[in-house]
């Protein structure tokens, strides 16, 4: 695998854990109302291609400002 | 931990019973091997041919009353389980041996050697079943990646649909894509049955018994791929046969994305009669 | 309807940044604890990747200006301010011991991919029985493997967790690490990236301690 | 049977809890009659027991099939492009 591609391989699963975390962990204080975001598979629609400049441990991060302004 | 014999009064302990062995194959080298640094003190109480393999434990403990809410404590239950199953481990090791089922507690010694003895024809039918032989667990989880690269080829639509989404754009090849996806899907409910038979059909024959267990629910089985199998095999100690059969299916099966994992050697929980015979 | 980003602690200010649905953002103090959120008319079908990366967006800027940080999973909103002071009620003394937990840490993500060399090659001529045996050294070697980078930086950490993901991942787990613990935690992965150069590494973080966020209930 | 050196399958790691329950719960000769302390409906408690431990791993080991399905990417890369 080349550099480039080990580079968005990273940055792809780093995207994936984000979403991961927000999604499914954190702690539940569960009113009433539930989003349901089962139907929407972020990961299919579009996210996926959001290569943003989420960081990894190594570079500076400016984390998810970045990406909060993509499409 | 349950105490040392020591501290608690000798009327309150009752023998709770993993399982008998043979006592011609409890030599020795067992009482040695379940001694050296058992977490839990094990005893063999010998009974003319046979030992049953037990320990101390204190009667308030594991009370009938008691139980059931005991049996609600989680951690309590996984070392109780954890426990039974890494005594009948190391028995293991040393002879062949007859499962009990969890939570087998005696009153006394009279009792556990009353049970030895009146139910001795049945259980030494049973030890005979076992003797020279372990259990191996074989599950089979599919990997829809592998399954959709491979397998799933062999299906025209399939591969007529992959060739249109591969060249679709924006929302067509996010719906053609999920048109794929059900596709697949459908393609592998066929499959997972004709997998599950054509793995025990070559398994039984490699093994002296075998039987179909039911699947296990992702949490438990923590795999994050689905099972479509599992089974287990009743084998001789050295399974040489055995894993000739089960190395070569491994190998033909792995191009439909099917992996298979192993458990064992257990001992044989499986093949041992639920309900013993009249002593 | 109300939207919940997290309990916060010795919050200095509001960070200067929107809500959900680009609403601003408030402040509840609601048994002793004290909440950040937002007043959001969001409906199904507005749950949109930027609904999502708005809220990951305030729960991070929260992490750089409070003592500790207990994010709020996603997508569960209370339809008033009576309902939400119950809900927080009932699991009040559950997220003190959260808090308690994670302050002073941040959380770290890893997953390590397994490597590619076509496990394969030259496996046709082997009998059954070696190919069988082969397949499971290879399992008992990648199980070392994850456990030689897993139990060191389980050590560093106040807790950890180590998932079920696919078999092919090598190792995937979280880690929640003392702030002060974070760089030796960062050498620990550097060098056993560089000791495994056919393994893709990837090591996420630091984050809000999403993973760890519930252990409160736990203990209750 | 003299004493053998049972290679193991686990590759070190313990034995999956569910492997272990499946078995010690559910197998193993049942003594009926004269025993004192012994629990003959146990068929009753081992679904309450499977699904207290089921719970209890779910917590621990948190294998979320979700994100498992929505991870095509970590193992597109394995597999060369159709």
């Amino acid at each position: 695998m080349s550099m480039s591609e080990q580079q968005t391989l990273k940055q792809q699963v780093t995207l994936l854990e984000l979403v991961d975390r927000v999604l499914n962990k954190g702690v539940v204080v569960s009113g009433d109302i539930t989003l349901s975001v089962a139907g929407v598979d972020l990961v299919y629609v579009g996210l996926r291609v959001l290569l943003s400049s989420v960081a990894t441990l190594e570079e500076p991060r400016e984390r998810i400002s970045a990406a909060g302004a993509a499409p | 931990m349950i105490a040392p014999t020591a501290t608690l009064p000798r009327k309150g302990l009752g023998w709770y019973l993993y399982g008998v062995a043979a006592a011609d194959e409890a030599s020795a080298r067992l009482g040695a091997g379940l001694a050296a640094g058992a977490a839990q003190e094990v005893e063999l109480v010998t009974e003319g041919p046979l030992v049953g393999v037990a320990s101390r434990v204190s009667l308030e403990e594991f009370d009938e009353q008691a139980l059931p809410d005991r049996l609600s404590d989680a951690t309590w239950l996984e070392q109780k389980i954890r426990t039974h199953e890494h005594v009948l481990e190391r028995v293991l090791e040393h002879a062949s041996v007859v499962p009990c089922r969890f939570c087998t507690v005696y009153r006394g010694e009279v009792e556990l050697r009353r049970f030895l003895s009146e139910r001795g024809e049945a259980l030494e039918a049973a030890l005979d079943r076992v003797r020279g032989r372990v259990e191996v667990g074989v599950k089979a989880f599919v990997d829809r990646d592998r399954f959709a690269a491979g397998r799933a080829r062999q299906n025209d639509d399939i591969r007529q649909l992959e060739a249109q989404a591969s060249t679709a754009e924006g929302g067509r090849a996010y719906l053609e894509r999920r048109r794929l996806e059900q596709l697949v899907a459908s393609e592998l409910e066929r499959f997972r049955g004709e997998a599950a038979d054509r793995i025990h059909t070559r398994l039984l024959s490699a093994a002296e018994d075998g039987l179909v267990l039911p699947l296990q629910a992702p949490e438990l089985s923590g795999r994050a791929e689905e099972m479509v199998f599992n089974g287990a095999y009743l084998v001789t100690a050295d399974r040489v046969g055995f894993e000739e059969a089960l190395g070569s299916l491994a190998r033909d099966i792995r191009d439909d994305g099917i992996d298979l994992e192993l458990t064992g050697p257990w001992p044989a929980y499986n093949f041992v009669p639920e309900e013993l015979g009249a002593g | 309807m109300i939207h919940l980003y997290g309990v916060v602690e010795e919050l200095e200010a509001l960070p200067p940044v929107d809500g959900v649905g680009a609403e601003p953002l408030e402040r509840r103090r609601i048994e002793g604890l004290e909440l950040v959120v937002s007043r959001t008319a969001l409906e199904g079908s507005d749950v949109t990747q930027a609904a999502v990366l708005s809220h990951a967006n305030v729960v991070e800027a929260l992490m750089a200006r409070s003592g500790a940080v207990l994010p709020a999973r996603f997508g569960h909103a209370f339809s008033d301010e009576h309902e939400l002071a119950a809900a927080v009620r009932t699991k009040a003394s559950a997220l003190a011991r959260g808090l308690t937990l994670v302050r002073g840490c941040v959380e770290f993500g890893l997953r390590v991919l397994g490597d590619d060399k076509a496990p394969e090659n030259g496996s046709r001529e082997l009998s059954g029985r070696d190919y069988m045996r082969a397949r499971l050294a290879e399992e008992q070697a990648r199980w070392r493997l994850a456990e030689e980078l897993h139990e060191p930086l389980a050590r560093l950490s106040r807790a950890s967790a180590r998932f079920g993901g696919a078999s092919s991942d090598l190792l995937q787990s979280a880690y929640l690490v003392p702030r002060q613990e974070v760089d030796v935690f960062g050498e620990h992965v550097r060098r056993f990236e560089a000791a495994h150069p056919h393994l893709t590494i990837v090591c996420t973080g630091p984050w809000p301690p999403y993973t760890f966020a519930a252990n409160g209930e736990e203990d209750a | 049977m003299s004493s053998r050196e049972l290679d193991d399958y686990r590759s070190g790691q313990p034995a999956q809890l569910a492997d272990v329950l499946e078995r010690v719960l559910d197998k193993g000769i049942v003594i009926a009659g004269d025993i004192q302390i012994n629990l003959l409906d146990i068929e009753l408690l081992t679904v309450k027991i499977r699904l207290l431990i089921a719970s209890s791993s779910r917590r621990q080991r948190a294998c979320r099939r979700r994100s498992s399905r929505s991870l095509p990417i970590d193992r597109a890369h394995r597999h060369a492009p159709p």
